[in-house]
Formats: structure tokens, C-alpha cells, sequence
């Protein structure tokens, strides 16, 4: 099965990459993006067809690997 | 005083760590391979800067896990003194032996130039040699040395004294035009609770020669190397942790 | 079914596939033919250059290593060796800034250290559009970005480098890196292949589909259909390569190697091939060992590939097991895909069955070698003609100054280098920014300078003179900072080669490279070319970029371009003769490239490097400044920047180059005349250092004297620039970061 | 509304990050994770609320700076 996880910076942590991203947007005319927030994207194969094991396993290695709770939080998709 | 360097596939100043601690300093100094248990026989760590494990996920992501950090936090536990050098402090950080963590420099950017640093504890094994408020010049060379911490834990860190030092100007003022990389309260260098564990973001074994430009990093190493053997074992820290003061 | 269009896509010209059947003695297959096509491809074979290199002086006493290998080596006293060599990354720069250039850097540490040596130090050598040209800041910023992303984590300092705004580089930026890495002359170790029954061994990344065909798109111009060659990008991995580099280094202790190639354009086709050869033996190897990514890959995709971070290793028979552990240990398998042979072949199988099977002579020593015509390109008559006396000179020298340190290819280069790493190692004593860069070597006494440098105006205006200068100013660079240059290595960019014009501006500017390498004594021990820098069928500059490596005895010698102390003397050594051709000042304030460049005069050049190097060595100079670009008035301004606000007052003449005064004071302050170097002197070592410069036949006299806090000159006895240093020191070090404004600081 | 841009590597090219990760994972022993590419992941903030104006504005964007069109591809959702 495959597993997508997103990582994003939590709300209260600035994001000196989003921000970055917005004002060049702004400075090439882009008005109406108002923010931008910017995580990082995973996509997992993993060797089973079971679909709770699947999303325990991608949970697990969200949580001890892929993000960080000190400043991130996570989101999974399992398909 | 014998110094163990840790090694991680990917660390590139370990043997920048090395050097100075042996020669430039005089003392015995072993590396120590992530894949061992074994601190042969350590009387202080040194976890250097790179790229451990290319630091592809986040910058101490995977470093962590690696087999030699359970004896390295046991040697903390019980109060050994473990410097942990740009990411070498990102390591510590990830491995939850200090707290908050590290974003990316405010400007997005590596930047390696020299910063000018205010000492602000001196009760540290790696500090105890500095005079509080000190100005210090030391190189770093990072993409994120951007330290964070939420609220909550950055009350507890200044109200513990844990910060060790700051970035300012060459004067010793904290100006955000002088902080390289935007960390909250211009974190610089962190020291754990029990005041043994010290990560910092800037480079003092790149400023130990005057060959090299400045010695502003020596202090960083004589007060590890002038305190008696095993003193910093049992003492600095543990003397001054909360519980114990109180 | 190999017919006028396969080969066309493959770059083969008809004649040269007539060669092909003559050695096969039948039709190649695909394999084969693709085999071929990457050898004989301008960036492998040297096809167009070849027989004018060979004109190259590399030799001497100092050189252990010249060109053939991986890299050049030299001897550096107590029984080491500087191993070094640049390379260029322009094509795939283009196409993807950062990876890029990020694998240019890649290539070139790996090319170092497959010959034994610790890599310890980068430089590089960028040319972009103008800055405020669309375009050229997104370029720039990736390309460093790469540059840093790469070096810094394998943990190599970049060191110094250059950069030049120039629009004809707008379709086609260079991005030349250079390596520099120490070695035990005993542990240099050769990318051969010998004694047969050795095994052949295959280390790092696993082989995909990239870069196909990327040698030969590297000798392919840029059209509109480049666009579709662009699955051909590489993707580096700078931890991998640490990795590599610190098992190959382990390795190569155990002396359990024959030799070690690492696998660059055209990866496994080139290493086999050239180990092989180099060896005098053959290589059979069995694609369908070879690690690989994808599945269903082709032995054709196999050899072709340009997977990065990949090496080829032939192990001593009995010491496989002992290879094998050291990689284990570094989270690398070492696989065994083959062995040597002594029938000289490359044989390439596939699950035991033939593939390919071409004799290794074939595809490297009897590759083609074209004497291509050439005659002098007709924009040279017109451009050569400069006639001062047509030009009103903006009268305000301290504007036209400030404009001049403003220019992004004098200002100061700190917002690129600050993104690189370069003080890791701890060897650093002279940082970008100062001069060469200087790194000293641990366990001796000793340090080595390195400077890159190269000048497309120039070339343009005259390829052979402008190739001396180049060769000159880099060596004078390493000169200024205390150490003796020893040799050099050199990156040839240049366009088209069929076209006759740029193959003259080629064959003239090795000309060059050859006649000031051995009056300096300079050899040159390596190098690489980079033809069909086009973009629409207009050619760049022609651009040869050079690196020369010196040896400081006393690392503490060092010396930097940064005045002092107040008080201190300010000695010219050298003639100014106010010559503008091709000069900063003609670009910037009259928008012209034009002229003949600054005259060489080789032996003068000579003698100033051996001055340098005796009062470096003497330590009676506080600091010393090649003056060049820009000039005695711009040269004199760096001296004064990054010294907490040392300034300089002086005094020189006038120019006798124009019937306007106001035209020769500005052909005195901003000519840029050869072998002129601004040294600062102690008041008491002044008449010690015109005695040294008189016996070694050096003009050199008393300008002025460092202090104050403003930059003064008089020219014929008028004060023409009188500034504070601090504000001409404020537009130089801002005037690349402002390009940048507009993101968040 | 609310676009949601995911940038990945193209298939064809090598993602040095993601298979460093799938070797920690599997050392930690992860066996079952047996490949992870890693992609950036963009929420950015639209001041309109037409959806066809949105997909508009997050591709072009997406376009222009959010993706390297050289090695990585992107999708879009928007909400
Ligand atoms: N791309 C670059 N990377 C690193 N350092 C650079 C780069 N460009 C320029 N520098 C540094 O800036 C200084 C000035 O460069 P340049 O004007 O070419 O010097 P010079 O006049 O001595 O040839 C040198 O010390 C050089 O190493
Ligand atoms: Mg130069």
C-alpha cells in the first residue's frame, strides 16, 4: 500500500520559507496570495495490503522520524 | 582529560574537533564511531559539526537513532560533560538532550562568517573559564542554526538560566541585525538543566590559532581542559542544578 | 538498422562512422555504437583540442603528475604532494542551476581523491549575465546555492573563486570548479586496470537512467531544443559521496588496489575504457551486476549512464575480502562486475552473453583528432580600434570611482562566499575575500595559495594575450600572498569549434597559456575543456579560466591584501602606462569593450613574482594587492576595505594616453596595466624593500601612506579622488546584496 | 480558499533524500517501508473565492516558482 504523509510547521512556529515565498509572489503581482505555508511531503511504499497496518506503520514513522513535534505536526493519507 | 569525538557518517569536523583537542591542546583524543557502545573510556564528548547522515530529512534527524547515542545519553545522565558543536548541537536538540529545536536561517541561506557572541553563564563545564558578559568572536557555518522553542519551554530556559550564549553586536548588545540566523532571543549556545550538556551553534575549534584568525574559541576548550579531571563529572553541574540548590 | 539518423542522433558524422566499421571490422550494434559515440564525443575525446594542447609546457622538476590522469600532481616538500585540476559544469549548469552545478563540484572532488588524495580545498570560477539582466540573479543564487549545498556538506572549504557579470554570458554561464587535495607521493594511486584475473569492482550509488548522452550534450550547442534533453539531469548526493571519499581513502591505506577511476561523463564506458587502456589490458565486465535503480534498464542505458557518485575499483587477487570490509563499514557494497583480461578489449556482457565488444585503443587513443581550420574572426579589426581622444571622460573621479566599486564584477563577493563553508578543516589563513586563498598543511610548516583566474574581455579582444594575462594575474595572485607558484591547470571555454573563428581564438589563447607558463615556470598539469558555449549560434568570449597552485614555506608568511597599520608606506611595484583596452572603466562609464588589452611582458612579470615571494619571505610587506581590474585607484580602495577603516593617501601622474587631462587622469586611476602589484611597508623596511626591488630589476617607488580615514589620490599633482573609505567601502560591500533586496534578509 | 500544491521529483529522477530515509527506516527495522520519496508540500492562503480562479492562480504559481519544471512535477487541490 502506499502511505502519504504531510509534515507542516506548526501555526505558532514562523516560516521563514512561506514568507520568502509570498513576497516574491507579491513582487512578481501575485496579490492574491495571501500566504504561504511551506512542509514537506512523503510517499511511502509499503510492502502490505492491510490497511490498518499501513496506517500504524506510517504513524510510527511519522512520529519518530519524519517530523519533529517540537515544531511540526503531521497528516496521514493511506491509500 | 580525554577527549571522545563522535563520529557519524557525514560529521566533517571531527577531525577539526581532534585536532584541537590534541594538538592544540595537548590531551588525549579518540574518535568515537556511531556504530560502537563503547565511550572508551571518555572523560568529555564532543559531537562535531557536518552533515550526519546528510542531514536529508531534518538537520540530526537520523543521528540520533544510531546505536552509539544510548551510551552518550547515559554519559549525560550521569552528568558528563558532552559539547555538542553546529551539528553536533542539532543532534542533541533532535535526540531530545536539550531542549527546542532548529528552522532554517531567517534568510534561508548558509552562512559561514565570524559573529560576535555575549558569554552569559559560566557555570557550564564548557564556559567556566569566561567571564559573564564576555564578547567573544567565533566563526559558524550553517543553513539552520534558527533556534526555536515555544513559549512555554523559553520561559523555562531563560528562568533556568540555560542560555549560555547569545549573538550580538561587537559591543555585546543583542541587536537583530547582528543575528545571523534569527534564533528566538538570540540563542546561540544552550545548556540542559543539569548544566553538563551544552550544545552551541558556533565553531570554537575554528578559532583556536591565531594562524586561524582569533582564539576566541579557546576559552571553550581550557575550561573543559583546566577543570581537574572528573571535576566536571561530578561537579559544575550537579552543584548548580535546580534541585540540588534548592 | 543503424542508418543516417541514428547515427545523426548520436553525433556521429558519417566519416567518423566509416572509422567505426574499419576497427570493428562489421557493424557496431546500438550498444556498440552508443559506446562510441560518448568516447569520441568532444568532451571525451578532445577531439578538436587535442593537437593543440599537446603544445602545452607540463613539465619540470616539481611535477609528479601531468595531464592523463584523473588529476595533476605536484611535489610540495617533505614528501607530499599537491594533486589538483579543474573542470567545468556549464551545460548542465544551464539547464538545472543547482544540481548542476552542485555535481560539477561532485566530479571534480572525485577526481581528486581517486588519486589518492584528501581533498582540502575548492575554488571556483562563475560567469553570469549581467546582474540585473532577468534572469541572471535566479541563476546565480541556485547555481551558488549548489556550489555551497555540495562542498559544504561533504566538508571541503571553497576558498576563493571569481565572478564576472558580462552579458555575452547571459545563454550560457560557466561554472568552473577547481579541487585541491594532499597526498603522500608514495600513496598516489593510478586509475589503471592490470594484471589479469583482477577483480573489478563497482562502489557507490546505484546506476539509473540519468545523463544519458550527457557527454554529448556537452558538446552540443543550445536551441530550443535543449529543452528536450532535460530528463538528463543528475541529482547529487553529497553524503553518498563523503561516504565514498572516506572508504576509498581507507582503502587505498591497505595498498589492496590496482587502481581506482571514478565513473564521470560517460560512466562506465569511460572508466572501463580508460582504466584499461591506461593499463594496457582489457576489461570484461557483465552489466547485469551493476547495482541498479530502475528496472528493465538496457545494457545500452547500463554503459551510458551518468548516475553520480559511482567509482570503478580493480582490487589486488587475494584482497578482495579486505576491500569489501572497509566499504561494509561505510555502509557501502563494494560488487564485483568484472575482471581484467589481457586482449585489450572492453567486453561488455550481459548475463554471460556478449553485448559489446570494442577494442579499448579504438576508443581512446585512436579516437579522431581534427586539425580544424581557423582564421582570424572578422570583428576583431573594428574591435581592436580605441581612440580615446572620441571619449569624453566624466570629469568627477570620485563618482566615476564609486560607480567602478559598484560594478558587481569588482564589488565585493561576500554575499556569494559567505554561503560557502570555508573555514571547515581548520586550514584556512587567508579567507575569500583577501587575496589567493591559503590554506596551510597540518604536520608541516608549510601552506599552499590558490588562485582562479581568467579575463573574457580581454580574450575577446585578444585571445592570446588576454590567455598570458589570465596566466599571469593568477600566478601574480598566489605570488601576493607569500607563496612561489608552482603550476597550473586550466579550463578551456570557448564556442563552436567548427566555426574557424573560435577555433583561432582556441588554438591562440593555448598559444598564450604555453608561452606564459613556461616564462613563469608554471607547467600545466591538467585541465578540461568546454566547447559550444552557444546560445543561438552566438559564441561567448572566449573564456580559459586558470588555476595556479603555489607553496608558501612558512605558513605564517602569509600575506593579505588588507592594509595594516596607519603610516605605513604605500610601495607601487610595477609601471602603470594607462592602458584602458578591455578595461572596467571603459565598460562601466563608456559602455565599450574595446581596445588591445594591457601589454605582458613576461620577463618584467617574472621578476615582480620572485620580489614577492622574497619579501613575503623577508616579511618586509605588511600586505600586497595584485592591481588589475579596475585599476591602481580601485586596487588601492581594497586595500583600505576590511580594516576597520584604514585609509591612504597618494600621489602618481598623470597618463600620457590622450589630448584631454581629464581622460589621462582617468588612464592613471583606472588603466589597467600588467604586473603592477600595491604593497603596504613599514616605514623603516622601505629603503631594504627598493633595494630588493632594485636588484631584482623592479620598478618600484613610494605612492603614499596608509592612514586616515579617507582615500585620497592626487593625479599630477591635484587631488582627483578624495572620499571617506568608509562610504566607497559601503558601495562596494553592498552592491550584490541589493540585487537581492527585495527577499527577506 | 485554500490551495494545496504538492511538488514532487519526477520519476525518472534520483531522490538522493528518500532513499537515505528508506535505509534509516529499514535499519531502525522498518522492513515493511520499502521505498519513501520525499516532496514539498504547499498551502497557500487565495484571496478568491471562485474555485476556477484558484486552480488558475495555484498552477501558475505552482508553475513559476513553487516547482523546478526541470525534475520535479506537481499536483494541485484546492478547497
Ligand atoms: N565565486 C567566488 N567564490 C569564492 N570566493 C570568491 C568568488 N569570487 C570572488 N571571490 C573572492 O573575492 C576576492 C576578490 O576576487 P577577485 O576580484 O577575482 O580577486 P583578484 O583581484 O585578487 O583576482 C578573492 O579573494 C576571491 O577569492
Ligand atoms: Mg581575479
Amino acid at each position: 500500500m502506499r502511505a502519504r504523509v504531510f509534515v507542516t510547521l506548526k501555526k505558532s512556529v514562523f516560516d521563514p520559507q512561506g514568507r520568502t515565498i509570498v513576497d516574491a509572489l507579491q513582487s512578481l503581482g501575485y496579490q492574491d496570495v495571501v500566504d504561504v505555508r511551506q512542509g514537506k511531503y512523503f510517499e511511502l511504499d509499503l510492502a502490505t495490503t492491510e490497511r490498518a497496518h499501513a496506517e500504524k506503520l506510517a504513524a510510527e514513522v511519522a512520529d519518530k522520524v519524519l517530523a519533529n513535534p517540537v515544531i511540526e505536526s503531521y497528516r496521514i493519507e493511506v491509500d | 582529560m580525554r577527549f571522545g569525538i563522535v563520529v557519524f557518517p557525514g560529521s566533517n569536523c571531527d577531525e577539526d574537533a581532534l585536532y584541537a583537542a590534541r594538538d592544540v591542546f595537548g590531551q588525549d583524543a579518540e574518535y568515537l564511531w556511531h556504530k560502537d557502545a563503547d565511550l572508551k573510556g571518555a572523560d568529555v564528548l564532543i559531537l562535531p559539526g557536518g552533515f550526519a547522515h546528510g542531514d536529508y530529512l531534518r538537520t540530526g534527524a537520523m543521528a540520533r537513532f544510531s546505536p552509539i547515542m544510548a551510551p552518550v545519553r547515559a554519559f549525560a545522565e550521569r552528568g558528563g560533560p558532552v559539547l555538542g558543536i553546529c551539528n553536533g548541537f542539532q543532534i542533541l536538540l533532535e535526540a531530545g538532550l536539550l531542549p527546542g529545536a532548529m528552522l532554517r536561517n531567517r534568510g534561508l541561506k548558509y552562512r559561514c562568517e565570524h559573529v560576535y557572541l555575549r558569554v552569559e553563564q559560566t557555570d557550564t563545564p564548557f564556559t567556566s573559564a569566561a567571564t559573564a558578559g564576555q564578547v567573544l568572536k567565533m566563526p559558524i557555518g550553517h543553513g539552520e542554526g534558527n533556534y526555536f522553542a515555544p513559549p512555554e519551554m523559553l520561559k523555562t530556559i531563560e528562568a533556568n538560566h540555560q542560555v549560555v550564549l547569545r549573538y550580538t553586536d561587537p559591543q555585546g548588545r543583542v541587536d537583530e541585525a547582528w543575528s545571523p540566523n534569527g534564533s528566538v532571543n538570540a540563542i546561540a549556545a544552550l545548556c540542559n538543566d543539569a548544566r553538563n550538556v551544552v550544545g552551541m551553534m558556533p565553531h570554537p575549534e575554528r578559532a583556536c590559532e591565531a594562524l586561524l584568525g582569533g582564539v576566541d574559541g579557546r576559552v571553550i576548550f581550557d575550561s573543559i581542559v583546566r577543570s581537574p579531571k572528573g571535576f566536571a563529572l561530578q561537579g559544575i553541574g550537579r552543584r548548580l542544578q535546580p534541585s540540588q540548590t534548592a | 538498422m543503424i542508418d543516417a539518423k541514428v547515427l545523426e542522433r548520436h553525433g556521429v558524422k558519417p566519416d567518423e562512422y566509416e572509422r567505426i566499421l574499419a576497427f570493428m571490422g562489421r557493424e557496431p550494434n546500438l550498444t556498440e555504437l552508443g559506446i562510441f559515440s560518448v568516447m569520441w564525443s568532444e568532451h571525451c575525446s578532445y577531439k578538436s583540442s587535442r593537437v593543440h594542447l599537446r603544445t602545452l609546457p607540463t613539465e619540470g622538476p616539481q611535477v609528479l603528475q601531468g595531464p592523463g590522469e584523473n588529476a595533476g600532481a605536484v611535489d610540495i616538500g617533505e614528501g607530499l604532494a599537491a594533486v589538483f585540476k579543474i573542470e567545468s559544469h556549464n551545460h548542465p549548469s544551464f539547464i538545472e542551476p543547482y544540481q548542476g552545478a552542485a555535481t560539477g563540484v561532485g566530479g571534480i572532488i572525485r577526481d581528486i581523491f581517486t588519486m589518492g588524495a584528501r581533498p582540502i580545498a575548492l575554488l571556483n570560477s562563475l560567469r553570469f549575465g549581467a546582474l540585473d539582466a532577468p534572469g541572471t540573479r535566479r541563476l546565480l543564487e541556485n547555481v551558488v546555492a549548489g556550489i555551497a549545498g555540495y562542498g559544504n556538506s561533504i566538508g571541503i572549504p571553497t576558498v576563493g573563486g571569481e565572478i564576472v557579470f558580462e552579458p555575452t554570458y547571459a545563454g550560457n554561464p560557466l561554472v568552473n570548479v577547481f579541487c585541491l587535495g594532499i597526498a603522500k607521493q608514495s600513496d598516489i594511486i593510478k586509475g589503471v586496470a592490470s594484471g589479469v584475473g583482477n577483480a573489478v569492482y563497482y562502489v557507490g550509488a546505484k546506476t539509473g537512467r540519468d545523463g544519458i548522452h550527457g557527454a554529448t550534450m556537452a558538446s552540443a550547442e543550445f536551441d530550443d531544443k535543449s529543452a528536450e534533453k532535460r530528463p538528463a539531469v543528475q541529482v547529487g548526493d553529497p553524503f553518498m559521496e563523503k561516504l565514498l571519499l572516506e572508504a576509498c581513502l581507507e582503502v587505498m591505506q591497505t595498498d589492496a588496489l590496482i587502481g581506482i577511476q571514478d565513473m564521470g561523463a560517460a560512466g562506465l564506458t569511460c572508466s572501463t575504457t580508460e582504466m584499461g587502456s591506461r593499463g594496457g589490458a582489457g576489461v570484461e565486465i557483465d552489466v547485469s551486476l551493476v547495482p541498479q535503480r530502475e528496472t528493465g534498464m538496457t545494457p545500452y542505458e547500463i554503459m551510458l549512464s551518468e548516475s553520480q557518485e559511482r567509482m570503478l575499483l580493480v582490487a589486488k587477487q587475494g584482497r578482495e575480502a579486505e576491500v569489501e570490509r572497509i566499504f561494509e563499514k561505510w555502509d557501502l557494497h563494494a560488487v564485483r562486475i568484472g575482471h581484467v583480461t589481457d586482449d585489450g578489449l572492453l567486453r561488455v556482457k550481459e548475463r554471460g552473453v556478449v553485448v559489446a565488444e570494442i577494442p579499448n585503443r579504438a576508443l581512446t587513443d585512436e579516437a579522431p583528432e581534427y586539425h580544424r581550420p581557423m582564421s582570424e574572426p572578422e570583428y576583431l579589426r573594428e574591435a581592436r580600434q580605441l581612440d580615446l581622444d572620441t571619449l569624453a571622460a566624466p570629469s568627477d573621479q570620485n563618482a566615476t570611482l564609486l560607480s567602478i566599486l559598484g560594478s558587481p564584477t569588482i564589488a565585493s563577493k561576500k554575499w556569494i562566499y559567505r554561503q560557502y563553508d570555508h573555514m571547515v578543516r581548520t586550514n584556512t589563513i587567508n579567507l575569500p575575500g583577501l587575496g589567493a586563498g591559503v590554506v596551510r598543511i597540518k604536520g608541516t610548516d608549510r601552506a599552499l595559495a590558490m588562485s582562479v583566474d581568467g579575463n573574457g574581455r580581454y580574450c575577446y579582444l585578444d585571445p592570446r594575450l588576454g590567455a598570458m594575462l589570465a596566466v599571469a594575474e593568477a600566478a601574480r595572485n598566489v605570488a601576493c600572498s607569500g607563496a612561489r607558484p608552482l603550476a597550473a591547470t586550466n579550463c578551456l571555454n570557448f564556442g563552436n569549434p567548427e566555426r574557424p573563428g573560435i577555433m583561432w581564438q582556441f588554438a591562440k589563447a593555448v598559444e598564450g597559456i604555453g608561452e606564459a607558463c613556461r616564462a613563469l615556470d608554471v607547467p600545466i598539469t591538467g585541465g578540461n575543456v568546454s566547447l559550444y558555449n552557444e546560445t543561438d549560434g552566438k559564441a561567448i568570449y572566449p573564456t580559459p579560466t586558470i588555476g595556479v597552485v603555489g607553496l608558501l614555506e612558512h605558513a605564517d608568511h602569509v600575506v593579505s591584501r588588507r592594509f595594516q597599520e596607519s603610516g605605513d608606506a604605500i610601495v607601487l611595484l610595477g609601471e602603470g602606462r594607462g592602458e584602458l583596452g578591455g578595461s572596467e572603466y571603459l565598460k562601466v562609464m563608456h559602455d565599450l569593450v574595446r581596445g588591445v588589452p594591457p601589454a605582458l611582458d613576461l620577463d618584467a612579470e617574472r621578476k615582480l613574482q620572485a620580489l614577492l615571494v622574497t619579501l613575503a619571505g623577508e616579511r618586509l610587506m605588511r600586505s600586497a594587492h595584485d592591481c588589475s581590474d579596475g585599476g591602481l585607484a580601485v586596487t588601492v580602495a581594497e586595500c583600505c576595505f576590511d580594516t576597520n577603516g584604514i585609509g591612504a593617501e597618494l600621489s602618481i601622474e598623470g597618463a600620457g594616453v590622450s589630448r584631454e587631462v581629464t581622460m589621462n587622469t582617468a588612464a592613471a586611476l583606472f588603466g589597467e596595466s600588467a604586473s603592477r602589484v600595491i604593497v603596504s611597508v613599514v616605514p623603516e623596511h622601505v629603503t631594504t624593500v627598493l633595494q630588493r626591488a632594485a636588484a631584482a630589476g623592479v620598478p618600484a617607488r613610494v605612492i603614499g601612506q596608509t592612514g586616515g580615514s579617507r582615500l585620497r589620490i592626487a593625479v599630477a599633482g591635484e587631488i582627483v579622488i578624495d572620499q571617506s573609505a568608509d562610504e566607497a567601502e559601503r558601495v562596494w560591500a553592498t552592491s550584490i546584496d541589493k540585487h537581492f533586496a527585495h527577499r527577506v534578509a
